[in-house]
């Protein structure tokens, strides 16, 4: 069977070990001017957004499970480290209640609700923000596998449940305080988040994340269950008629992968100082398959190289062309699927073995 | 309020002693008091007005309902200002003066319309008639009794009469009338059974005289109980009305997304387009035949046809062609081309909502019993249905139809039986866009045309064509009313946003129960 | 010997037509059993109930007299122990030949034995044993997308084989065969016989002759008749309906 | 007729076809046999255009087939049956048959009589989807749906495939009766050997894609060819 | 001379927000432009830099600290709703930056770095309430809002404003409706019976942009005239009636500080400079814009006083500067660092202007904290003597946030 780190998997973890070493040297060793600060908490979103790719590619690319929904479970993430951050602001919120956040005093609730309850300690708040997303896709998976819902229809109740939670999410009633949902940070585990050092301290934990969920993502796919993934993913059915309970692996590739993106979310709340039902939207969880997408299905490098790719494109042409990005954007996508078939990733790999030989051209009759 | 008015009219009534005294110096006063004072103030010397006689008073009130009454600042001079500026009182003409409108606002409005009803209750023409006998009863007024009786006793088209009892009723009812006449009020009133008399009668129920107050309280609990039948009824059409937008927007999904495969993001964006065609063709009538202003969605909706089919066409022979096969990928690119639509739209046309008006066709209202049907809805819903009829055929009466499907079953093989693929795949996708096009002229009509038109309908649209079963039209009419119709149902009891949460659950349980939709394909052909 | 597989009164409709009806069969341990019967008799359909696929509208499926099959699905039918080939070849198309075989292997099925799994020695040379044995050694690393038709019809043979069943149901497995080939493959069957109880649907008639087994004829979801290979076919129904004259 | 030179045809970097040559006349029936996986199939796809050519030369009527799309090698009177029947499986068996129409002039799209005659049972499932049939009763459709299209060219890969013995019979006797009415060339991939050489005017032997043997049907009998097929 | 003061843009130019946002990346851009024409500010020339944070609430902030960090704005004008706003807070305290907010808001709120030039909700709601109160008679209220913060807490201070005038609870109705909401049917149809129960009934509408058109299309089709029940918007001004044909609408209500048709001079030139500026006749002015306006002059005094575009400087600079608003007064910022407005309400007419049918007699100062929440009753903002945003006038300290 297949090594755990392969060339590109080798390649990319190289590139994120520099990465995590320079780029806080970089910043708190010269005082913001050779990496600005901004940059830091950017490559951290970064890498956020990458692991959440990952987690994608992990039940799309491998097991055909094309969760529309995933954003749902990198948001509940999110929420679960956002409800600690909220809680460490204590009473220095703006009407200094120590107990209520300041969107609950003024929508005169008058005590925590019960599901706020022990978000006080970080160390609960960490397991919820794994516990949480993995439950709901435990729950979600369960049903859904069972009664065999595959395909497009998968895929679009998922998106009704991210669309749900975004709609119930945005009521003020639910206690996350609707649409503005949690912000106003003011540190974690008593490190102000406004600190350079903080902030790179958060990166490098992203970075770490990444790696390990890279490096778990992969041990799973070259073990025999990761070909059982693909089998199921290529013919479900046939997958059955050998014995493999199909519900039983889907579940859990499905709830390993909402976990991840839960902790996608977590490291994602801090770093950018807001969490909000936006990140439920069914748009979002759509631009996670897009990056996979485009970085190249089924890769796990590919689809964190394909996250981090569009998020660096849309920084950039949102800043360079504001008025025109959106035709930068979509153009790129087009040019993607048209050109690269196999991706970003397929590219550079391609371009590497063609150094090497040519690989002959395949000659597929067009139907 | 109407006791306020009451008091006022009962100080100013002994000045001007009957309908007789035309030409009056107090009729002048009271015109030139008009642009002063507070507007409840004003609403009363309007009353009196009317009350009058005046044969001015039609004329004066007409233009300060129009808005086109002015004044003078500097002479306090009451003018007209159309056609040209005339003094309101004699009419000569004013020379370039600086005048001033005469604001009014709601309840002014009221208090005019009311006044100009007194005004009209003689007029010949029996439409006049009525409305006036509709304004009386909207603004009750028991100073306006005696008109109101005298009327009621010399009309004869019953239509009108029928009205100016429950104006009459209602005048009634607002004054110092006998019990007796006060209780036959009510059944007249209770009559109606709708919303109008629950409202009037409401506060009777609570009347301090128990007769009064057990009358009304009767006449409420049959009127709750037919609302309530009519309720329903409402609610089911709002339902199907609901549910012919999320057919329209579904419906050339149906095609793109559940007959070929392809996940075309950018179908909203053909919505959307459809509506800029709508807006465009507006613009252009607008502009050089305000006359065809009435045809101008039925002009819209062929082209919109076109212009979505025509970028259909486009999308599938630079893209989707490239990804038969490849069925996710269309995601990707597709989205990209919605991003890009998107983005054109907005830079052609402006970020800002268009304005795309309704014909007078599609404007306004009628009651079917106690229930308001809005003709925009109705026609939206025959349309729906027109459209989907027609594709219906189209996919299963017609050799193209039968080409289409055979074609995104099995590429190769159709191929291979001689139909041309190409130009099938084309026209598939096209007709697909086509159809979003024509969508987009229906929900140009009720909802914004702004370049995010599109990204609101289509998430509702794959639900809608995943409900129902991808592959089967039909199931997308069952996806869109059923869809439609609960959620109409629920809206009333959970609010809007609960109603909504709570069809996206139904549809996640739902969809455990039937694993491919409402209309299921089933058995081998499709488990392969 | 004892009754390994009964169907006893077993009926499917589908949308009012009656594919299987009334259909009664007993299959003993070890035994090679030939079905045969005209397109649409209700073969593949049978063996759909059999593996949990399909389930009947009415009878009773039992495994070993005590196990009800129509209350178990595909996956736990194979876990009992029954092998399936498919009348139309399908194998996993992006993994390679030899993954086909290896994930067909007899081994725990369930989600951590997998996650942990490592490849034994024991288990490579059985990989390679049936490679040989459906001469697909050479193609081992090829992804099975590009096999043949009937080199895909071998690599089911070969992961039917694999996964070590009680109870094999191969739906025509010399379609697109050579004649030579055909016969190997009837000898194949006839050699698992005794330790393995198989059940064959073919239309191929030398084939069955091979067999040299009891034959039961479907027709319209019913048994017509059962017997020898001669028997059956001097039928005049059979002849009628099946064998043409 | 049907005219193939030298051609060579390739999946990606490996190639399936090595200078194959053949021919089909109008009036008889040419066997193509071979082995498992040595290109028969591929052939076929070279001639009906699902495979591109990488070079050699195919002619039709005195036509270029190479470059020609499927759908028009269809239109000029080529009607495929493919392995594995490749049935429209959400059509019904009346849809499946009518899709041969696309190709017709307007007043002959009926289907033939022959095609009833031939297999009964899909009159009979007319309104059944194709997809739910039966293994066999799919190959029926699939050869009928070919004879719909009146060809001038018929390619069959494995016809008999899962079909019952008395069928097999009647497609015998239908593929004799269309070879003599004359105007259609007729190609037909087989491994029933027996078969193949009760039809066969012409045939064919591939091995490893190459044509190992070509001959006319007196050159089958005897045991040099059947023994050409045993590994 | 080469340098430049760089005024950051941050409105959305695409996504959903874009409909009401470009208008203002468009305003600021001609009020540089005007500027400039003036000799920018302390002899340096302006320079505008336009991003897009694209409707995407976080993207804000990254855009926020770009603008700051990599592009060194003096100070940024932007935002449009709360949770963008919310977004972006923490980055303007931390690197010290001047953000200038030009939207209605739900109040609760005043940051040392955020000049609030949009109306709190003492600017506009509660005196829209008064007026239908008092000039219509209104005695029964429908809050319709879209579902989320501003609405949310707007109709709850509403709410107790209504209830402390006599209003009983069963004549107050609240509704709430998702973004984008489009089929207004049913909500209609209830508003029309909650109407008729003989009390004279008005809706005040806090519904969200892109809602609005629908909503009120099927207000016309559905016959719901002004007349009957009267509706009061606060997220509706000009650019969403250009949407819609305003026939059917013609006396329903709005509540701004800014209309279009307000008749003075100034604001005559404005809407002459802002035409010939985007090159078009058709386009329309509205409240926001006005907001922008004024707070932009404000900037521009404050920098000349202070000498300087040091955030500091300009922070305690820009309270007490006074400058002219559209309507024909004058506005201050107060040390709340929200300003002084009047407060307008206009009738819609049929060519989709408003006409003013009500103003407040003098100005009105923002009000950070609602007198009407009780926790917030108590404080009070003062970035000039007390140097706190939320002084907890009862305890006498300032809370947290303000360290
Ligand atoms: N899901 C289904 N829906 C409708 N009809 C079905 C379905 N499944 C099977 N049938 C019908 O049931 C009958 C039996 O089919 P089955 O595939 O079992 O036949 P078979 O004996 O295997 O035939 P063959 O020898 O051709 O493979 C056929 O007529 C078929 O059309
Ligand atoms: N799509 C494909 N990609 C790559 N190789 C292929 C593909 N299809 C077939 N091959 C290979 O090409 C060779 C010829 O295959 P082909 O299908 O023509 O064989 P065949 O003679 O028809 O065999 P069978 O009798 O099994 O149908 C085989 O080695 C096969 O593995
Ligand atoms: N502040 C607003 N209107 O969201
Ligand atoms: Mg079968
Ligand atoms: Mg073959």
């Amino acid at each position: 069977m297949t090594s755990l780190i392969d060339r590109r998997m080798g390649i990319f973890l190289a590139g994120l070990f520099v990465l995590t070493v320079a780029v806080p040297i970089g910043n708190l060793a010269f005082e913001g001017k050779v990496v600005p600060s901004y940059i830091v908490s950017l490559l951290g979103k970064y890498l956020c957004y990458a692991l959440l790719a990952v987690a994608l590619d992990l039940v799309w690319g491998f097991c055909g499970i094309l969760s529309l929904g995933h954003g749902a479970f990198f948001a509940l993430g999110g929420y679960a480290m956002g409800m600690h951050l909220m809680r460490e602001i204590g009473d220095r919120g703006v009407y200094a209640n120590p107990d209520l956040p300041d969107f609950m005093v003024f929508l005169s609730w008058d005590q925590l609700p019960w599901f706020w309850m022990g978000f006080d300690n970080f160390w609960f708040a960490s397991l919820m923000v794994m516990l949480v997303p993995g439950a709901l896709a435990f729950l979600f998976g369960w049903f859904a596998f069972r009664s065999r819902v595959t395909g497009v229809y998968l895929s679009i109740i998922t998106q009704a449940m991210t669309y749900a939670l975004q709609l119930a999410f945005f009521r003020n009633e639910m206690g996350f305080g609707g649409n503005n949902g949690l912000t106003d940070f003011k540190d974690v585990l008593g490190f102000p988040l406004q600190s350079d050092a903080t902030r790179a301290g958060l990166f490098v934990c992203t970075a770490i994340a990444l790696a390990a969920g890279l490096l778990i993502a992969r041990a799973i796919t070259t073990s025999k269950l990761g070909m059982i993934l693909v089998c199921i993913r290529d013919a479900e059915s046939r997958t059955r008629f050998m014995g493999y309970r199909v519900e039983g692996y889907k579940l859990f590739i499905f709830v390993v992968s909402a976990m991840m993106a839960g902790v996608a979310g977590a490291l994602y709340t801090p770093q950018v100082g807001i969490i909000n039902p936006g990140e439920f939207s069914p748009a979002n969880s759509i631009e996670i398959v897009i990056w996979v997408a485009l970085g190249g299905r089924g890769t796990l490098v590919g689809a964190a190289l394909g996250a981090i790719l569009v998020a660096l494109a849309k920084t950039l042409f949102t800043g360079w062309f504001p008025e025109f990005w959106l035709f930068a954007l979509g153009g790129l996508f087009i040019l993607v699927t048209l050109f690269l078939p196999k991706g970003v990733l397929g590219l550079i790999e391609d371009t590497f073995a063609r150094k090497k030989k040519p690989a002959p051209a395949l000659q597929e009759a067009k139907a | 309020m109407f006791f306020l008015r009451a008091c006022l009219l009962a100080l100013l009534l002994p000045l001007f002693a009957g309908p007789a005294s035309a030409q009056t110096p107090e009729f002048d006063a009271l015109v030139t008091s008009l642009p002063e004072g507070s507007y409840s103030a004003r609403g009363a010397v309007v009353g009196a007005i009317a009350l009058t006689g005046d044969p001015r008073a039609e004329a004066i009130l007409t233009a300060l309902l129009d808005g086109t009454l002015g004044v003078i600042e500097a002479t306090g001079q009451v003018v007209t200002l159309t056609p040209a500026p005339a003094d309101a009182l004699t009419g000569a003409p004013v020379p370039e003066a600086e005048a001033e409108r005469i604001r009014v606002n709601n309840g002014l409005r009221r208090d005019i319309r009311a006044a100009l009803g007194i005004l009209t209750l003689s007029d010949p023409d029996p439409a006049k008639r009525l409305a006036a006998a509709d304004a009386a009863f909207r603004a009750p007024d028991a100073a306006q009794y005696d008109l109101l009786d005298a009327a009621f006793q010399r009309e004869e088209d019953p239509a009108v009469k029928s009205r100016l009892a429950e104006a009459r009723a209602v005048a009634i009812l607002d004054g110092d009338f006998p019990d007796a006449e006060k209780r036959e009020a009510i059944d007249v009133i209770a009559d109606r059974g709708d919303a109008d008399a629950q409202r009037i009668l409401t506060p009777f129920a609570a009347s301090a005289d128990p007769d009064i107050a057990e009358a009304a309280t009767a006449a409420l609990g049959s009127i709750e109980q037919s609302r309530m039948l009519w309720g329903y009824a409402q609610n089911i059409w709002y339902g199907l009305s609901l549910g012919s937008v999320l057919l329209l927007a579904a419906i050339g999904l149906a095609i793109t997304f559940g007959v070929m495969g392809v996940i075309n993001m950018a179908h909203g964006e053909l919505v959307m387009l459809g509506a800029y065609t709508t807006y465009a063709v507006q613009e252009t009538i607008r502009q050089n035949a305000p006359g065809l202003f009435d045809w101008s969605l039925l002009i819209a909706a062929p082209l919109a046809f076109l212009v979505a089919g025509a970028v259909g066409v486009a999308i599938e022979r630079g893209i989707v062609r490239h990804l038969y096969g490849r069925a996710l990928e269309t995601l990707l690119a597709t989205w990209g081309v919605s991003l890009i639509l998107q983005q054109s739209v907005r830079s052609i046309f402006g970020p800002n909502n268009r304005e795309v008006g309704n014909p007078s066709w599609m404007s306004g209202s009628f009651d079917v019993g106690q229930m308001t049907v809005t003709w925009n809805r109705l026609w939206i819903l025959i349309f729906a249905l027109a459209v989907f009829a027609v594709l219906l055929f189209v996919m299963k009466r017609t050799a193209v139809g039968l080409q289409m499907r055979a074609v995104t079953q099995n590429r190769p093989m159709a191929a291979s039986m001689g139909i041309r693929t190409n130009w099938v795949d084309a026209l598939t996708f096209g007709l697909g866009a086509g159809i979003a096009g024509l969508a987009g002229v229906a929900l140009s009509q009720i909802d914004n045309v702004s370049p995010n038109l599109g990204q609101s309908y289509i998430v509702d649209s794959f639900m809608v064509v995943v409900f129902g079963g991808a592959g089967n039209i039909w199931g997308t009419l069952a996806g869109a009313f059923s869809l439609g119709i609960v959620n109409k149902f629920l809206e009333p009891y959970a609010g809007a946003v609960l109603a909504k949460i709570i069809v996206l659950v139904a549809i996640i349980l739902f969809i455990q129960k039937r694993p491919r939709g409402l209309f299921a394909v089933k058995g081998r052909a499709v488990e392969g | 010997m004892s009754v390994h597989l009964l169907l006893d009164g077993v009926s499917r409709s589908f949308d009012g037509y009656k594919a299987i009806n009334d259909l009664s069969l007993a299959v003993d341990k070890g035994e090679l059993r030939a079905v045969i019967g005209p397109n649409g008799a209700g073969k593949t359909t049978m063996m759909d109930i059999i593996t949990g696929k399909t389930r009947p509208d009415s009878g009773g499926v039992w495994w070993n007299q005590t196990v009800d099959l129509t209350r178990i699905d595909e996956a736990g039918s194979a876990r009992l122990g029954i092998g399936r080939k498919f009348q139309k070849p399908t194998v996993f198309e992006t993994h390679s030949v030899e993954e086909n075989i290896a994930l067909s292997l007899k081994a725990e099925r369930s989600v951590l034995a997998t996650l942990f799994h490592r490849q034994t020695a024991a288990e490579a040379a059985r990989i390679t044993e049936l490679l040989e044995l459906v001469r697909l050694e050479g193609d081992r690393h090829r992804p099975a997308a590009d096999l043949s038709h009937g080199q895909k019809q071998w690599l089911e043979i070969g992961m039917l084989l694999a996964q070590d069943p009680e109870l094999l149901l191969v739906d025509e497995p010399a379609a697109g065969m050579t004649d030579a080939e055909t016969m190997r493959t009837a000898e194949l069957l006839r050699s698992l016989a005794g330790k393995h109880t198989v059940i064959v649907v073919e239309h191929d008639m030398d084939f069955v002759r091979a067999l040299d087994c009891r034959v039961t004829v479907l027709h319209q979801g019913h048994v017509l008749t059962e017997g020898s290979l001669d028997h059956v076919s001097a039928n005049p129904e059979v002849i009628e309906v099946y064998l043409g004259r | 007729m049907l005219d193939i030179r030298e051609i060579d045809v390739f999946y990606g970097a490996a190639q399936a076809l090595r200078g194959v040559s053949m021919a089909a006349h109008p009036g008889r029936v040419t066997s193509v046999l071979g082995r498992n996986g040595v290109g028969k199939t591929t052939l076929l796809r070279a001639i009906t255009g699902r495979q591109q050519i990488r070079s050699g030369k195919m002619e039709w009527e005195g036509r270029d087939l190479s470059r020609l799309r499927p759908e028009a090698r269809a239109r000029a009177g080529i009607a495929f049956v493919p392995q594995g029947r490749e049935i429209f499986p959400l059509l019904t068996v009346r849809e499946n048959l009518e899709t041969g129409f696309s190709l017709l002039p307007r007043r002959e799209r009926r289907i033939p009589e022959e095609v009833f005659q031939l297999f009964p049972v899909l009159q009979e499932m007319m309104g059944r989807r194709g997809g739910d049939l039966s293994g066999g009763q799919q190959q029926q459709l699939a050869i009928g749906r070919a004879m719909v299209t009146r060809p001038r060219l018929l390619v069959l890969d494995e016809p008999t495939e899962g079909i019952q013995p008395s069928i097999i019979q009647d497609i015998g006797r239908a593929i004799k009766y269309l070879r003599g009415r004359g105007d259609m060339a007729i190609v037909l991939v087989e491994q029933y050997f027996d078969f193949a050489r009760d039809l066969a005017d012409d045939f064919i032997v591939l091995e490893r894609g190459q044509v190992i043997r070509a001959g006319v049907r007196a050159d089958m009998d005897g045991d040099s060819v059947r023994n050409l097929l045993t590994v | 001379q080469e340098e430049t003061i760089k005024v950051g843009v941050l409105h959305s130019l695409s996504g959903t927000m874009a409909i009401s946002e470009t208008t203002l990346k468009d305003v600021m851009l001609m009020l540089i432009d005007e500027q400039n024409k003036k000799g920018g500010i302390n002899g340096k020339m302006l320079e505008a830099v336009v991003v897009d944070p694209a409707s995407d609430w976080p993207l804000f902030a990254e855009k926020a600290r770009e603008l700051i960090e990599a592009n060194d704005v003096d100070v940024v004008f932007g935002c449009w709703t709360s949770v963008s706003r919310k977004s972006v807070l923490p980055v303007f305290e931390e690197l010290n930056s001047i953000l200038f907010y030009p939207v209605q808001y739900e109040g609760e709120e005043s940051q040392r770095n955020v000049f609030y030039t949009g109306a709190a909700p003492n600017q506009q709601a509660i005196p829209a309430v008064d007026y239908l109160m008092a000039e219509e008679g209104v005695e029964r209220w429908v809050l319709a809002g879209t579902d989320y913060v501003y609405p949310r807490t707007t109709n709850k201070i509403l709410e107790a404003y209504l209830i402390g005038k006599g209003v009983a609870p069963e004549d107050i109705m609240i509704n709430y409706t998702p973004f984008g909401h489009s089929d207004w049917q049913t909500i209609v149809s209830d508003i029309k019976t909650f109407g008729s129960a003989g009390k004279k009934t008005a809706v005040v509408s806090t519904i969200n942009g892109d809602a609005n058109v629908p909503f009120y299309k099927e207000l016309g089709n559905q016959g719901v005239s002004a007349e009957d029940i009267p509706v009061v918007a606060f997220s509706v001004g000009e650019e969403e009636l250009a949407g819609l044909d305003t026939t059917p609408l013609v006396g329903h209500l709005a509540a701004w500080n800014y209309f279009m048709s307000v008749d003075t001079p100034e604001n005559a030139e404005f809407i002459e400079t802002w035409q010939t500026f985007i090159g078009s006749e058709e386009r329309v002015t509205n409240d926001p814009m006005e907001a922008h306006y004024i707070g932009f002059n404000m900037w521009v005094k404050a920098v000349e006083a202070a000498g300087t575009t040091e955030a500091d400087a300009v922070i305690d600079a820009l309270p007490g500067i006074e400058v002219p608003n559209l309507t024909g007064g004058t506005s201050v910022m107060l040390a709340n660092h929200h300003i002084t407005k009047p407060v307008l309400v206009g009738e819609i007419q049929d060519d989709g202007q408003f006409d003013v049918v009500w103003e407040t007699e003098g100005l009105v100062e923002g009000d950070a904290w609602s007198d009407f929440l009780p926790e917030s009753a108590v404080l009070t903002s003062d970035w000039v003597e007390l140097k706190c945003g939320n002084y907890n006038t009862e305890t006498k300290t300032c809370g947290g946030a303000s360290n």
